[in-house]
């Protein structure tokens, strides 16, 4: 592998990483503010773990 | 019958002099992972009291006696040991609360006079002061001939027996008895009772689960039933019952939220 | 100061206790001593059969056998509680948690020392390595090593005692914290055994040294919340 | 919402930055284009070790105050941090394998100390998979993060010493050493890029953190239903549960 191609995978990673990170956190916070909703709305008995 | 002495711990004055109660909770809950072993408990037991507490298995009678001794923290709700509240000084609770679990808790290669001496020095007997106290408490609950064996050849009848023995050496001013009738042949549960009206005239209060509801209330000033993690009833003098909301209040940790 | 001497007493008992267990316990320190001196055979299959390279390894494998053998004398000192509600009631009697935090500590620091000690002479043997004039800073390395690693252990095995998956919780809780511990010991060990050109060992004891003080402070400090339940 | 707008500013500055490292700055004289890693890479692991040392400290303010939000806070920063800590050891080893042939550079005390710190932060992550009581999961947490950032300097410090005291060939043999053509350009570079991941930390920090005190509050939510059933479920005539107090 040449200086580029090294120098790609190691932004590609990085940058990469953080922009599934950042999608991976909102759609949790959105799924959470959902549950939560859900939980403080009419808690039924056994509210999703 | 072998002479056995008492102590007890200082009574502590409560404010304006008053006497605390030994314990009072209230809305005390407690879960474990998820299931509520406590649901809400407002309990009030005067000091001195021998109350008996009676109700099915998982009716969280084990879980009150953990929370009072302070072997488990409470999840919601509060609870006070002769005015101490558990949350904030368990420390000075430990010591003045004693629990007498199911887990005897020695150490099998161990023999029952050195668990025992060990116990005594953890309750703050020092070496010298300590080893009459041991050895009649081992008179007493009928270990003193086999003082030099390993507990791990102990039946289970015996190392509940070396666990009360534990209880006489310490100094408590409440006792939360696990079941202490279980594993002990008629002999054994006698020395119950007759330790039982021992703590009582010595002013201890004594707070004992137990199946042999009978037994126990034929001995108790009060009895507390509890079901499903509540109480039930309550019956008899010097105990007394507050109110439980129909909705527990989330922790003010949790409370601060920011949506 | 009596509240000092009451903690004394305390820590001396349960010490005292372990020990006694210890010694009684058919099982258990023999069978780690044993583990750790297969685990150096093993380490010479492995690198052997050049004495020169094994002669080399050696403080390495040294240390390696040490950890592997301490972590499960960490777990088989706080597992002597776990047994039959020990712990809990150790938790509920009316004394200071750091006393009971030095008490285990000064057991798995006992027992520590006797592993490492009784594994220096077995890897002289196993790899031929004249031990010689070299045995006081070898002594320092394992003494300091062996409070290091109780101190960790000994907090580390409070908290996985009761956990689900402990066997695998308390290695991999241990290992990356005592990795600067088991570096220094190595560097000592290989300028007590083949001279230290550059002066270094006095450094190394120092930062064993100093590894020790700042874990048992940290660990006298935080056991109590360990304890809770 | 003040956390959009930084989320906004960070995107556009880790962009800029990366535009700026790849393409602006002239490559090195010596490493040729594989230094331009470097500045991700540097970024990361300052940020890592950044997380565990706010880690620690949140830890140290749930063991004083026992307040959940402490443990909020301690639990997003190992989590951000370990997801910079192995950016930081990708980073170092797609920079050192075109500069000196080797994905693992032993003699290379940052790299040693920032695995070290990623194994710290996978234990502090797992151990609190394995707990479920949060008061229990908070306290062994602050506990074990407290010790992993008492030990990161140890570390540090011997892994040095490791390297350094014995006067063995240094791993930066003069010629793959860096030499930037414009060292102004470089230093701009650098810190840029540091600014931009900063930014972007802060961000994912501060949602990260949300989304801990919106789990915490959905399991004290079922929690408390769990209590609240079993109040109901009191059937018991004499149980002195009231009627809602409205």
């Amino acid at each position: 592998m040449t200086d580029v191609e090294f120098v790609i995978a190691g932004y590609g990673v990085i940058l990469g990483g953080i922009a599934a990170y950042v999608a991976l956190l909102l759609r949790r916070l959105r799924i959470a503010r959902e549950a939560l909703d859900r939980a403080a709305g009419s808690p039924p008995p056994d509210a999703p773990r | 019958m072998p002479q056995t002495t008492i102590y007890v711990a200082p009574r502590l004055a409560g404010t304006l002099g008053t006497i605390p109660p030994a314990v009072a909770t209230v809305e005390l809950a407690r879960l474990f992972g998820r299931s509520a072993a406590l649901a809400g408990v407002s309990l009030t037991i005067e000091i001195g009291r021998t109350v008996g507490l009676v109700g099915p298995n998982g009716a969280g009678k084990t879980t009150l006696l953990r929370l009072c001794a302070t072997a488990i923290r409470p999840s919601y709700g509060s609870l006070a040991i002769d005015g101490i509240d558990a949350q904030e000084h368990p420390e000075l609770i430990r010591g003045r609360a004693v629990y007498l679990s199911h887990a005897t808790g020695h150490y099998d290669d161990l023999t029952a006079l050195e668990n025992l001496r060990f116990a005594a020095t953890m309750f703050g007997w020092g070496e010298r002061e300590g080893d009459p106290v041991v050895r009649e408490a081992l008179e007493t609950v009928g270990l003193a001939f086999v003082a030099g064996a390993r507990v791990r050849t102990f039946s289970a009848g015996m190392r509940k027996r070396l666990a009360l023995a534990r209880v006489l050496v310490a100094r408590p001013s409440l006792l939360l008895l696990d079941e202490p009738h279980a594993a002990l042949d008629s002999d054994g549960m006698a020395l119950v009772d007759r330790l039982i009206g021992l703590w009582h005239e010595a002013g201890v209060t004594v707070l004992v689960a137990s199946h042999q509801a009978d037994r126990v209330a034929s001995m108790a000033d009060a009895t507390v039933r509890l079901e499903g993690g509540l109480v039930a009833e309550v019956s008899g003098a010097g105990v007394s019952q507050g109110p439980v909301g129909a909705t527990a209040r989330p922790r003010v940790a949790v409370v601060g939220m920011d949506r | 100061m009596s509240e000092l001497r009451r903690g004394l007493a305390v820590a001396i008992a349960i010490a005292r206790k372990d020990a006694t267990s210890e010694l009684r316990g058919r099982q258990a320190a023999g069978s780690t001593l044993f583990f750790a001196a297969i685990v150096l055979l093993l380490f010479g299959f492995a690198l052997g059969p050049n004495a020169q390279r094994l002669a080399e390894a050696a403080p390495g494998l040294l240390w390696l056998a040490i950890v592997f053998g301490g972590l499960l004398t960490m777990a088989r000192l706080h597992q002597l509680e776990a047994e039959d509600g020990a712990l809990e009631q150790l938790a509920l009697y009316p004394v200071d948690r750091r006393a009971i935090y030095a008490g285990k500590a000064l057991a798995g620091a006992a027992a520590m020392l006797v592993l490492g000690g009784l594994l220096v002479p077995v890897v002289a043997i196993l790899y031929t390595i004249p031990l010689g004039s070299a045995w006081l800073p070898l002594l320092a390395a394992v003494v300091l090593g062996a409070i290091g690693f109780a101190a960790v252990g000994t907090a580390y095995a409070g908290l996985t005692v009761r956990m689900r998956a402990r066997e695998v919780m308390l290695p991999l809780l241990m290992l990356p914290i005592v990795a600067p511990l088991l570096l220094a010991a190595v560097k000592v060990t290989v300028t007590a055994l083949g001279g230290d050109p550059l002066g270094e060992q006095g450094a190394w004891l120092q930062l064993l040294a100093g590894f020790d003080v700042i874990m048992l402070v940290v660990g006298a400090g935080t056991y109590g919340f360990l304890l809770e339940e | 919402m003040k956390s959009r707008v930084l989320g906004f500013v960070a995107l556009l500055a880790v962009i800029a930055a990366a535009i700026f490292g790849l393409f602006v700055v002239p490559a090195d004289l010596h490493q040729g284009d594989a230094q331009r890693v470097m500045y991700v890479h540097v970024g990361s692991a300052w940020l890592g070790e950044l997380s565990f040392g706010l880690a620690a400290l949140a830890g140290l303010g749930y063991l004083w105050r026992r307040d959940l939000r402490f443990d909020a806070l301690a639990h997003s920063a190992v989590e951000v941090g370990v997801l910079f800590t192995a950016f930081a050891i990708w980073g170092g080893m797609m920079w050192g394998r075109p500069v000196w042939g080797v994905f693992w550079q032993w003699e290379d005390p940052r790299l040693a100390t920032t695995a070290l710190l990623l194994a710290l932060g996978i234990g502090y992550l797992l151990l609190r998979r394995l707990s479920d009581d949060p008061t229990r999961r908070a306290s062994r947490a602050a506990v074990v993060g407290l010790i992993a950032a008492l030990d990161i300097p140890i570390i540090h410090f011997s892994v040095i010493w490791w390297r350094g005291l014995h006067q063995g060939p240094t791993f930066i043999d003069p010629a793959k050493s860096l030499k930037a053509a414009v060292p102004m350009l470089f230093v701009a570079a650098l810190l840029f890029m540091l600014t931009a991941f900063t930014l972007t930390w802060a961000w994912l920090l501060i949602r990260r953190y949300q989304l801990a005190r919106l789990e915490t509050r959905i399991e004290e939510e079922v929690r408390l239903s769990r209590i609240n059933a079993a109040r109901a479920a009191a059937t018991a005539p004499g149980g002195a549960v009231e009627e809602p107090a409205g």
